[in-house]
């Protein structure tokens, strides 16, 4: 069954360049729909069966076997989110209707390729997912052949590159001390001496995972690639590729691999406050809409380490959930931001001012999703602060518990700047004839505001149900 | 009745603010229908429940948060209160607002705001209350910003000073809920040592900051200018404070049970005593009505800080009495205050003068409520303040002292301001000036009103609203109700009022003109011989006086300016500093990105085989 | 680890560090797109060699053989997209200076 | 094994003048050395399979690549290139001395004795493993070329509007 989730895409995408004429071209959109559907709904119907604890047969294609457990379960939900809205973005973003056709090729690649992260329990099939969402996302960024997506498209080999080319090395000391290269091997083998190398694996692996996450200092690429990049495709990287290569990669194969031992606990959450801190001064200083959201990303990335860096139940909930809200939210920034930049054809904060007269929803929008950033109540994202902030404060980090607070109202600070620059005061020059973006943006923008706040009232129900079960993944 | 009836006053609220904001624009009238409906009815439900004790819960978010409300006296007593001042000033506003664009974003957030002050008060879990104290940071930003033009700037500021002080709180409750092991906050006991007095000292910072006590004061007076003014009449006026002093009590008297040897009581009447001293200096310097009574509205909470931090009974029920009476004359002051800029256009001091007999009601309200906060008999604010300097005297004469020096400077404020505003000549710009339509009056009359009732009728509220709230062992069945029983207590007031009277009229005819006319003491015949005795002494001394009050006051105003400084330049400069120089540090070649890393990684590294092997 | 093979770790690590020095020096000093592929490469050559060791000293050759042959496919993939962005940036700026790589900054 | 440090020692002269090479093709035919010498080291490694794709694929394919986008690209003239490698000689003979000090701190560094290689005792056959045990890996081979394709597809072309 698992292996249904990426082997569809792989067949839908073999349908799709079949050379019957050019149907398939045209209907490519509505086919991709249709594709992701059924990935989610493949993923829902089998979480479901996964609770009933009846698994049909797993089908013997694979005999590596997949991990689904409530984690993947919502990462397929991020993915799927993300990848809809991405899919929607482009209809409408794209010019014509052989990039569309390409975009959506490679967008079903990305996304099998994060289906494939999220399930593996391999180190090294890991490393290949995670090259594929890479090499997909070289293209993607690169795709419009500007001059700026190719630096960004550059920029990102270079870096991603490196982060193998770490992967690889660590890789090979595993082998070197367990002689095979699945999670469980791996993890058992770590006990048996070796000290010396093991963790010399582990810190050159976490480094690796640490470029592909953006996790300051290895976060250089970053705001280069999601600035540079068309609109969908910065909705596609800053919503789910790079949490699905580098941060939920960082929680899996820590838990499932290293083990939340205190060296790597101490690594994870300074570096997730350095990200914190980092971004949310570096966005402050922005004049770039899609370059402040990504320094946001980068801050945002920093709660979620911090969260998993905790070792608690409690905290991967907190990180987990901040994951799931970030996709959410900064889709929808994205989404908003590309709506603008469409309209008003730049991203250069200081010529705008008072969209919000022309451009409402955008704007209301946009406002849902930057308070849930801060972390105000009853958004979604105050939720998952608030649990990384108890597991912190359980956990005995009283300091780093203060400065994540305090960041808080950094956040704020740029976001504030962001809204009253883009969005309040007086209509700026030239932008009379500013119109709202077509429906289908619109949809999505308001679709993850709803979604937003929805996960915010209804947080409860998401925690005992979907947060909570995830400890799971701790108890090996 | 079934315990769940404790949702709705929660409930009705929100659902009539989300209500309001989903009425189209074109349709007049219909959204103060739907708030003053809302008001009225939480108003009714309120009432309905007072008296009882009931308890409602739902497990909520997990991890002992609970969902759960309890309704005792003291709760029953403040929502009641929110109830009222919510329906009056929905109906104020009704005819303050009415042509306003922003009016029905107001409406929204006001009722938004009920809700979750009501909730707040009602909530029995610390994080519930966390939960609903910080929505009441949205709506305030939401409803500063709604104001003129610099309206934007002040609700930033305010929402960084209240929102670093929520930002202690939580941490405050987060201590607090590790000590005990619940949030709930009837099981509480935590006693003050050690970590419990950081504890307790941050959920105050919390509850006071909320109020606006010095040092976190500094957006009201900003706000009173820039937000629209029914929000200053109901909110810095009103409903904070009583959250403010309501968590206060809750926190001193229930979760933390504080006896008076301890070093936090001397903090809190600390706090208390220079509040009341230092923002009444600033408001005798204010040349505008509304900034005046924000300053006033600052250092009355300075009253009711020093009257619960003496944490004996005196002080407590005067400090929970002076909260309401509080209330209900400043309220309507910023009610007076709104009517005069209504239809004089300003509350510049300099612009007004002589529309007293123009506005007669407001005029009159005016005077009964300038009385009460003043603390003459037989007004509300006479009462409690007594009670409060009985308990303040009992905990040291500095105090005591500090609360009567305070009062003299709120009688000779008072006294200036209502010269300035409704007496005078009539200045040929306000020959248009009318009394506001009843919508505005109905509200200040009934404040007013109340305050009188309040004053004469003191038994009323305090045997069955103050006293009920304040658990048995802390009263020992002692009875405050009636005239004071401390007759020296009562002359040294009457004595200071009497001397802040002499001080005016003398300062009135020293100076001859501007802000106190001279021509202000042939309206009030009564006082004319007592300005003629002042004549003839205290020239000198006078003017000493005054020199030192204004050195004091640019003291004063000095720190106030350096407390804006540290809020609005310094954060903003260190902030854009660091942003600069990141920005520097990046860029934009991939080498430098990979020397981070690789510089990142080798730390990383010599960290783990240090530490892991 | 029997002496033999131990040595055997030894002299190879010592020229697979050795290599991950040449790669990255070049990378870091380059001023070349090509040549930054081209340093990126001798990196991947160097993990190559790694792996294929490990899997000689811990008899695992032919899980390291199969896992070689992935890497060099991944690789070939790499080089062509990189080749690719490096075309692309020749038909803008005329040339293949990195330093004119720097639009994006801040 | 002497054989092997031989060739080690080649396969780090031969990377060393990939790097500093003159001209780019230079470098490319320094990269088909190294990758050849690779080639040779694999096969003596007991793995004559993961040779033959290093062989056919590094050392063929990757060089078509290089020379094919080399020439694609405007060559430097000769008085450019004689400008390039005095900038370039400045840059880079600090390699050398960073690579003789490096070698001589690792003659020092001690590899830690606690080292225990999990050793694996079953012969397996590498056509089994690759076909049995690592499917998926094919799996992402397959996807990974046709997403090579697609780049080579978008990335070479002309762009329509250029002139």
């Amino acid at each position: 069954m698992p292996s249904l989730i990426i082997l569809v895409p792989l067949l839908g995408l073999i349908i799709l360049n079949m050379p019957i004429g050019n149907f398939m071209r045209r209907g490519a959109f509505w086919f991709a729909i249709a594709l992701f559907s059924a990935q989610v709904l493949l993923a829902v119907f089998h979480h479901s069966l996964a609770w009933t604890g009846k698994l049909p047969p797993v089908d013997a294609l694979f005999k590596v076997g997949f991990t689904i457990d409530h984690l993947t379960f919502i990462m397929f939900i991020c993915i799927g989110l993300v990848s809809f809205s991405s899919l929607l973005v482009a209809r409408h973003a794209m010019g014509d209707e052989g990039e569309l056709f390409k975009f959506i090729n490679l967008l079903i690649i990305a996304s099998v390729g994060m289906s494939g992260i999220v399930m593996v329990k391999d180190i090294f099939s890991l490393y290949i997912f995670l090259e594929i969402t890479s090499i997909a996302s070289f293209i993607l960024i690169a795709f419009r052949k500007d001059v700026y997506g190719l630096e960004g498209a550059f920029k990102y080999l270079v870096l991603s590159a490196v982060a193998t080319i770490l992967m690889l090395t660590s890789i090979a000391l595993f082998i070197l001390v367990s002689g095979d290269t699945s999670f469980s091997t791996i993890g058992a083998s770590l006990q048996s001496g070796n000290r010396v190398i093991v963790m010399l694996a582990i810190g050159i692996f976490i480094c690796g995972l640490f470029i592909k996450g953006g996790v300051v200092p290895f976060h250089g690429w970053l705001p280069d690639a999601y600035m540079s990049a068309p609109a969908p495709v910065s909705i596609l990287l800053a919503g789910i590729i790079t949490k699905a290569a580098g941060i939920y990669t960082l929680i899996r194969i820590t838990s499932a691999v290293f083990g939340f031992i205190e060296p790597v606990k101490a690594i994870l959450m300074l570096a997730g406050t350095v990200s914190i801190l980092f971004g949310a001064f570096a966005a402050l200083g922005q004049n770039d809409f899609k370059r402040m959201l990504a320094y946001s990303s980068i801050s945002q990335i920093g709660y979620i380490v911090l969260g998993a860096g905790t070792g608690t139940a409690l905290g991967i909930a907190g990180a987990v959930f901040h994951l799931f809200n970030h996709s959410v939210f900064k889709s929808l920034l994205f989404v908003n931001a590309s709506a603008v930049e469409k309209e008003l054809k730049t991203n250069d904060m200081n010529r705008m001012g008072g969209l919000s007269y022309r451009m409402p929803i955008t704007s209301a929008t946009s406002m849902v999703g930057f308070l849930s950033t801060c972390g105000i109540p009853p958004l979604s994202g105050f939720w998952s602060k608030l649990l990384i902030l108890i597991a912190l404060w359980q956990t005995g980090h009283f300091a780093y518990a203060t400065i994540a607070v305090l960041a808080s109202v950094l956040t704020l600070a740029y976001f504030l700047m962001m809204q009253r620059k883009v969005f309040f005061g007086k209509l700026a020059l030239g932008l009379e004839n500013v119109k709202e973006r077509g429906a289908g943006i619109m949809f999505v923008s308001i679709a993850l505001a709803f979604i937003t706040i929805g996960a915010g009232i209804f947080f409860p129900v998401i925690y005992n149900n979907f947060l909570l079960p995830i400890k799971e993944i701790l108890v090996k | 009745m079934s315990d769940n009836i404790l949702i709705l006053p929660i409930l009705i609220p929100l659902a009539a603010g989300l209500a309001i904001l989903a009425t189209p624009k074109k349709w007049r009238g219909v959204k103060e229908a739907i708030a003053l409906l809302a008001t009225l009815a939480s108003l009714g439900i309120t009432l309905l429940l007072f008296g009882k004790s009931l308890f409602y819960s739902i497990p909520w978010a997990g991890f002992g948060i609970s969902f759960s409300l309890r309704l005792y006296p003291f709760s029953a007593f403040i929502i009641a209160a929110t109830a009222i001042f919510g329906f009056l000033t929905v109906l104020y506003s009704s005819s303050f607002l009415f042509k306003k664009d922003y009016a029905k974003l107001f409406y929204a957030y006001l009722l938004v705001s009920l809700s979750f002050i009501t909730g707040a008060t009602l909530s029995d879990n610390l994080i519930l209350l966390l939960f609903f104290w910080e929505g009441l940071l949205v709506t305030l930003f939401g409803m500063i910003a709604l104001g003129n033009k610099g309206a934007f700037k002040t609700a930033t500021k305010a929402f960084i000073i209240v929102g670093l002080c929520d930002v202690c709180l939580m941490v405050g409750i987060a201590i607090a809920g590790h000590m005990s092991g619940t949030f709930e906050m009837s099981k509480m006991n935590i006693p003050i040592m050690g970590v419990g007095g950081i504890a307790f000292l941050l959920m105050m910072i919390g509850a006071i900051a909320k109020g606006g006590s010095m040092p976190f004061h500094s957006w009201i007076p900003d706000a009173a200018i820039d937000a629209p003014l029914p929000f200053m009449a109901i909110f810095p006026a009103a409903l904070e404070k009583l959250l403010s002093i309501y968590f206060l009590a809750r926190i001193s008297l229930d979760i933390f049970k504080m006896a008076p040897e301890s070093w936090l009581s001397y903090t809190l009447m600390t706090i208390g005593a220079i509040t009341i001293v230092f923002a009444v200096m600033m408001a005798l310097v204010q040349k505008d009505f509304k900034r005046l009574l924000s300053y006033h509205a600052i250092s009355q909470l300075g009253y009711m800080i020093l009257g619960i931090g003496t944490l004996v009974p005196a002080g407590i029920v005067g400090g929970l009495f002076h909260m309401v009476n509080n209330a209900m004359y400043k309220s309507c002051l910023f009610m007076t205050g709104g009517a005069v800029e209504k239809e004089a256009g300003t509350t510049d001091l300099a612009k007004l003068g002589g529309i007293g007999t123009r506005m007669p009601v407001t005029f009159a309200c005016f005077i009964i409520t300038a009385l009460a906060i003043s603390g003459v008999p037989p007004f509300n604010g006479f009462f409690s303040k007594e009670l409060v300097y009985d308990g303040a005297l009992e905990r040291g004469f500095i105090f005591y002292l500090a609360a009567v020096v305070g009062s003299f400077f709120t009688a000779a404020s008072f006294l200036k301001l209502g010269h300035a505003a409704f007496m005078g000549k009539l200045q040929e710009r306000n020959r248009g000036v009318r009394e506001v339509a009843w919508p505005m009056l109905i509200p200040m009359i009934v404040i007013a009103l109340g305050c009188i009732l309040f004053g004469i009728f003191n038994a009323f509220p305090l045997n069955h609203l103050i006293q009920p709230s304040i658990s048995e062992t802390r009263l020992h069945g002692e009875s405050f109700a009636g005239f004071p029983t401390n007759m020296t207590l009562v002359i040294v007031t009457v004595v200071v009022l009497v001397g802040a009277l002499l001080n005016h009229l003398y300062g009135v005819k020293k100076t001859g003109n501007g802000l106190g006319a001279v021509d202000h003491i042939h309206y009030a015949p009564g006082l004319s011989w007592i300005y003629k005795k002042a004549e003839k002494g205290y020239l000198d001394p006078y003017n000493l006086w005054w020199g030192i009050i204004n050195v004091f006051s640019a003291v004063m105003s000095w720190i106030d300016k350096a407390i804006d400084w540290l809020y609005n330049d310094f954060a903003t400069g260190v902030a854009n500093g660091l942003a600069i120089t990141l920005k520097k540090l990046h860029t934009g070649s991939y080498k430098i990105y990979i020397l981070w890393s690789i510089a990142a990684a080798i730390a990383i590294l010599v960290f783990l085989l240090k530490a892991g092997a | 680890m029997s002496l033999n093979l131990m040595q055997t770790f030894s002299i190879f690590g010592f020229f697979i560090i050795l290599l991950f020095i040449v790669g990255t020096y070049c990378l870091v000093v380059t001023r070349n797109i090509l040549r930054a592929v081209i340093a990126l490469e001798i990196l991947i050559k160097a993990v190559t060699l790694l792996l294929i060791v490990v899997g000689y000293i811990t008899g695992n050759v032919a899980l390291a053989q199969s896992l070689v042959i992935t890497v060099i496919v991944i690789e070939v993939v790499i080089v062509v997209i990189a080749g690719g962005i490096a075309l692309s940036v020749f038909r803008h700026n005329d040339d293949l200076d990195v330093r004119r790589l720097q639009n994006l900054k801040g | 094994m002497n054989l092997n440090i031989f060739l080690l020692v080649i396969m780090t002269l031969a990377a060393l003048w990939t790097v500093m090479a003159r001209s780019l093709l230079k470098a490319t035919m320094g990269l088909a050395i190294t990758s050849a010498i690779l080639t040779i080291l694999i096969f003596r490694m007991a793995s004559p399979l993961a040779a033959v794709f290093e062989l056919s694929v590094c050392t063929g394919l990757i060089t078509v690549v290089f020379v094919s986008t080399i020439s694609m690209t405007k060559p430097l003239t000769h008085k450019e290139i004689i400008e390039a490698s005095k900038d370039r000689l400045k840059r880079f003979w600090y390699l050398p001395v960073i690579m003789i000090l490096a070698a001589i701190g690792l003659c020092f560094l001690k590899i830690p004795g606690d080292i225990k290689p999990a050793l694996s005792t079953g012969t397996m056959d590498v056509r089994n493993v690759l076909w049995n045990l690592r499917q998926l890996d094919m799996f992402g081979q397959v996807i990974i070329i046709i997403a090579g394709a697609l780049g080579v597809a978008i990335l070479f072309k002309e762009r329509k509007d250029e002139p």
